[in-house]
C-alpha cells in the first residue's frame, strides 16, 4: 500500500463524500484515530457551499 | 507527599485510569477503603459472571444427553461453586495489585476526604495523612438504592451484594426490579433449583432494551419457570413464619407472594462522600461532567458510576483513560454512541446503539431493521442453543448501522463486532460483505445485515 | 428447459449462489448429485463441529467440578452423539432444500456433465436430460486426496468422511496430515478417549498459521495426551494382527506405531469431472478465475474449493455472491484481505490477515505486534478456561491492523471482529478506543491492541 494514499475514512463518509463528488485527500478526519467522519465531510460539504455563497 | 494525579476509589473508573496515567510517565497516588476492583470486582460483574456459568453449566447438563454425554446424580455443590467464585475474585483483586505495584502506583487503604480540590485526607483504623496532588480522578462508585416499603430492613431482605454470598440456595426469591441486575440474578437462581419471582414497576423488564428483546426474554424466563410480574408494586414485606410475606400490587389487584428471600436491585446510587465538602456541581444522577469527565472544578476529574451515565465497568474503564489523560495535557473526548450493553442470562443479551423505537423517534420511518434467527444458524444447532435473534436498525438513506440487538448463544461476544461497526459508521453493505467464518455464531450478524439489505441468503 | 444460471454443485457454493440469483429475480437451476448442503453441511464444517461439541462438553465435565457441579458415571454414548450429529445434518439438509425450494431455484437430483458452455446433460439412475443456461456456475467442490503409500487402501485407513461416522471411538488412531482437519479430528478423538498420534510431514502443524499459534496448539495437544511428531513421513501401512502397523521415519529415525485406524487427513483436491469436456484453462491446484469469478470461458464462473484458494466453506459461499452478481451484470470483485480460518479445537484457533513472519515479508521491521494473554481476562478465568492469547500484528507506520491471530476461548467468534476491523482498514488506536463490553473475551483484542500502542491496561 502506497504510505502516502492511506486515507482513513468511515465507510460512511466514504458514501457521502462519493455521492457528493468530494475528494478525501483535502478533508482532515477528526474520528477515532484520525479518521475522516461522516460529519467531517458534512462540515467540509457546508463550507465549500458557504464559500461558494 | 505530592502527586501529579491522585485518584480516590480502586474499582474499574480508579484503577483503570491510575495505571493508564502511571504508564504515561505519571506520578499517581490511589486510595481505595474497602477492596481493590471495586463493587465489579468484588461484588459486581465477576462474582455474578462466576455464578451465573456456575448456573449455565448445571442446565446444559440436560442438554448434554442430546450430545451423547450422559451423567448420573449430577448436583450442586453449593460451597464448592462459591469457593471458585471467591478464588476467581481473589486471583482477580491480586491481580489488580500486582498491576498497580508493577506501574509504580502508591495505594494507600484507607477513607479518604477531600479537604480542598488538591488536599486529600487519609482515615486508617489507626491513624491518618495528608496528601496533596495537581489533579484528582474521583471514582468512588455507586451502592444499592433502597426504597423503604414497610419492612425493607427485615432479615431475608437482601441486596445484590449478600445475594452472591447467600450460604444455600434458596427455596424461593423475590427479586424486586426488572433491570439487568436483578434478571441475571433471577436467571442464576432460578436455574439451580430457587422459585423465582421477578416484580417490576415499568410495563416490561429490561426497560432500556429493544422492546422485542424485553418481551423474548420474559417467555426465556418464564420458560425456565420463573415467574415475571410487569407493572407490580411492592407495598410492604411482613415476617410470617420462616417466610417473608411481600404484598404486592398488580395490575389484576393485590397479592402477596412468601418467600424465603427478597432480593432489592432497584438501581444503584451513587457514593458522593468522599467530596461532599467540596463544592462539585451535582444533579440528581451525580456528579455533572464534561465529555473531557471535567467536574465543574478545574482540576477534579469525575469517572464511573459516580458520572450516573450507564453504570457499567467498562464505561468506567474508558472514562478513566479518558480523564487520565485529559489530566496529563491532553484533549481526549468520551464518545457514548457505541457502548455495548451486555445481560449474562442464558441465553445471553447484549446490545449497543439505538433500539428500534429510539431510532424512530429520531429518523421517523427512514429506518430499516434486518433480523435473524439463531435457529436458521448451524453453529447454533451445532452447540444445541438455537433459542434467540439478532435485529439490526439502520437509516434507510446509508443503512448505517444504528443498534443492533442480540439475544442468543454468544450475544455478548458478538456485539463487539457491532460496537465496532457503530464506531467506525459502517453501513449494513460493509456487514454484509465482510467474510464471516463458517459455522460461527458470528454469521447471524452478516445475515441480519443481509435481510436489512433484503438479500439473507439463509432465511425465505 | 432453459434458465439465465444453472450452478453444478450444491454446496455452499453452488447453493448460496442459486438463492443469491434467485434472490436477485433471475431464473435459476441447480445440479446437485449427491446431498444439498455439500461437503460442508454432510461431510465438513457441520457433522465436525457437532462431534467436537460433543468432545467439548465431554472434557468441560471435569471443569465443572470447580463450578460446584458434581456427576458421577459420566460416559459417553458414542451411538446417541453420532444420532445428535446426524439429526442436526438432517435439519440443515432440509433447510436448505427449503431454501431453495422458495426461492424458486430448480434443483435436479443428478449428476452433470457440460457439454458445452451453455449445455448441461444430467444424469439419473434411470435416464437423462439436457438443460441450457446463459450462464453456468460451477461449484462441483473436492475430495480428500490420496497419497499412494503401499498400504493406503487398507481397510482402517480411512478419509475424514468415515471418521464422522466411525460406529465406535478406536483405542488408537494414527492422522496423517496436521492441517485444519487433522488437528480438529485428533483433538475430538483425542478428548474422548482414543490414544491419538499426529504425523506431519512439516516443520510444525497448522502450517499456515502464525507460528506462535502453531506452537501453542501443539502444546496444547500434547498436554491432552496427543502425540504430534513432525518433519515426519508415513512410508507404509501393514496389517499387524488386528491393528494397523504404520511405518514412519521421524527426524530421529524410523519408528513404528500399531494403530487401530489410520485416518489420511493431507488436503483435498478439486472435482473436475462435470466439465472436462470443456476447455477451462486449469493450474495445479484447481480452476483459474479472475478477481470476479469468471472462469476463461465467458459465461462461465467458478466458485468454492475448485478454485483451490482457501477451500473454506465462508469463501466458497461469497465468491458464490460474487459470481451470481456478476452473472446477473452487476461488477462486483471478490477481496481476500480479511478470510477469517477457525479451528474448532479446545481451545479454539482463529486468524484473520497476515501472519507476522507473512507482514515481515512485506513490511521488513516496520510492523508491530501486540499480545494479550486470556490468563488476565476475567471472563476467561469465570469461564474457567484461561489458556491461550491474542497476537496482533500491524505496520509502524500507521498502525493499521494487518493480522489476527488468536488460540483461546472463543477464539471462533472472536474474530469476526477481527476480520471486520481488516476489511475496513482499522488502526490499533480505534480497536484500543472501542468499548468493549466488561466482562467478555473480547476485551482481550482491545488490550492487545493497547499492547501494540505501549498501553495495556491488565497487563505489566
Ligand atoms: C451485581 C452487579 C453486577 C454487575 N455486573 C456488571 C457487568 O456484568 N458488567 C458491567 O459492565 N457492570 C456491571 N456492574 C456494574 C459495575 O460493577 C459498575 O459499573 C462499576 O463497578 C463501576 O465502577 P466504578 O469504578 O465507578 O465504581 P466501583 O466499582 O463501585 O468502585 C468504587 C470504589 O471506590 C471506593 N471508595 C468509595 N469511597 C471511597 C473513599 N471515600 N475513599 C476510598 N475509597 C472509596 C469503594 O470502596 C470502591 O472500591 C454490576 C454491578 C453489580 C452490583
Ligand atoms: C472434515 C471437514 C471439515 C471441514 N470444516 C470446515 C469448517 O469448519 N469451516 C469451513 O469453512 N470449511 C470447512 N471444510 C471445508 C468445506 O467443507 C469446503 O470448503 C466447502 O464445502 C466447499 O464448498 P463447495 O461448494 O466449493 O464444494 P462442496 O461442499 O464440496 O460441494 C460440491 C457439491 O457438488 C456436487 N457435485 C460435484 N460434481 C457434481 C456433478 N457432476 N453433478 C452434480 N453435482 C456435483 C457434490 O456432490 C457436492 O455436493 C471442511 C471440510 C472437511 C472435509
Amino acid at each position: 500500500k502506497n504510505q502516502e494514499k492511506f486515507i482513513k475514512a468511515t465507510p460512511l463518509a466514504r458514501k457521502i463524500a462519493k455521492e457528493n463528488n468530494v475528494d478525501l485527500s483535502l478533508i482532515a478526519g477528526t474520528g477515532p484515530g484520525g479518521r475522516i467522519t461522516e460529519e467531517d465531510v458534512r462540515k467540509y460539504i457546508e463550507n465549500k457551499l458557504n464559500v461558494k455563497k | 507527599m505530592h502527586y501529579d494525579i491522585v485518584v480516590i476509589g480502586g474499582g474499574p473508573g480508579g484503577y483503570v485510569s491510575a495505571i493508564y496515567a502511571a504508564k504515561k510517565g505519571a506520578r499517581v497516588g490511589l486510595v481505595e477503603k474497602r477492596d481493590l476492583g471495586g463493587t465489579c470486582l468484588n461484588r459486581g460483574c465477576i462474582p455474578t459472571k462466576a455464578l451465573s456459568h456456575c448456573a449455565q453449566i448445571y442446565q446444559s447438563l440436560g442438554n448434554a444427553k442430546n450430545f451423547g454425554i450422559l451423567a448420573e446424580n449430577v448436583k450442586i455443590d453449593w460451597q464448592l461453586a462459591q469457593g471458585q467464585k471467591d478464588s476467581i475474585v481473589r486471583t482477580l483483586g491480586k491481580g489488580v495489585e500486582n498491576l498497580l505495584k508493577a506501574n509504580g502506583v502508591s495505594v494507600f487503604r484507607g477513607e479518604a476526604k477531600l479537604e480542598d480540590e488538591r488536599r486529600i485526607r487519609i482515615y486508617y483504623s489507626g491513624g491518618q495523612q495528608v496528601i496533596t496532588a495537581e489533579n484528582i480522578i474521583l471514582a468512588t462508585g455507586s451502592k444499592p438504592a433502597v426504597i423503604p416499603f414497610p419492612g425493607h430492613d427485615l432479615p431475608g431482605v437482601i441486596t445484590s451484594e449478600e445475594a452472591l454470598a447467600l450460604s444455600k440456595i434458596p427455596d424461593s426469591m423475590l427479586v424486586i426490579g426488572g433491570g439487568v441486575i436483578g434478571v441475571e440474578m433471577a436467571c442464576i437462581y432460578g436455574s439451580i433449583g430457587s422459585n423465582v419471582t421477578v416484580v417490576e414497576l415499568l410495563p416490561r423488564i429490561l426497560p432500556r432494551a429493544d422492546e422485542e428483546i424485553s418481551s423474548e426474554i420474559k417467555k426465556v424466563l418464564q420458560s425456565k419457570g420463573i415467574k415475571v410480574l410487569t407493572g407490580t408494586r411492592v407495598e410492604s414485606v411482613e415476617k410470617e413464619k420462616d417466610l417473608l410475606k411481600v404484598n404486592i400490587i398488580t395490575p389484576d389487584g393485590p397479592r402477596s407472594i412468601a418467600v424465603e428471600k427478597v432480593l432489592v436491585a432497584v438501581g444503584r446510587k451513587p457514593d458522593l462522600e468522599a467530596f461532599e465538602d467540596l463544592n462539585i456541581d451535582l444533579d440528581k444522577s451525580g456528579v455533572i461532567v464534561d465529555d473531557f469527565m471535567r467536574t465543574s472544578l478545574k482540576n477534579v476529574y469525575a469517572v464511573g458510576d459516580i458520572t450516573g451515565k450507564f453504570q457499567l465497568a467498562h464505561v468506567a474503564a474508558h472514562q478513566g483513560i479518558v480523564a487520565a489523560s485529559n489530566a496529563l495535557g491532553e484533549n481526549k473526548r468520551m464518545d457514548y454512541r457505541a457502548v455495548p450493553s451486555c445481560i449474562f442470562t442464558n441465553p445471553e443479551i447484549a446490545y449497543v446503539g439505538l433500539t428500534e423505537s429510539e431510532a424512530r423517534e429520531i429518523y421517523g420511518d427512514d429506518i430499516r431493521v434486518g433480523r435473524f434467527p439463531f435457529v436458521a444458524s448451524g453453529r447454533a444447532l451445532t452447540l444445541g442453543e438455537s433459542l434467540g435473534f439478532v435485529k439490526i436498525v439502520a437509516d434507510s438513506r446509508w443503512n448505517e448501522i444504528l443498534g443492533v440487538h442480540i439475544i442468543g448463544p454468544g450475544a455478548t461476544e458478538l456485539i463487539a463486532e457491532a460496537a465496532l461497526a457503530i464506531r467506525l459508521e459502517c453501513t449494513a453493505q460493509e456487514l454484509a460483505d465482510t467474510i464471516h467464518a463458517h459455522p460461527t455464531l458470528s454469521e447471524t450478524i452478516m445475515e441480519a445485515a443481509m435481510d436489512l439489505l433484503g438479500t439473507p441468503i439463509h432465511k425465505m
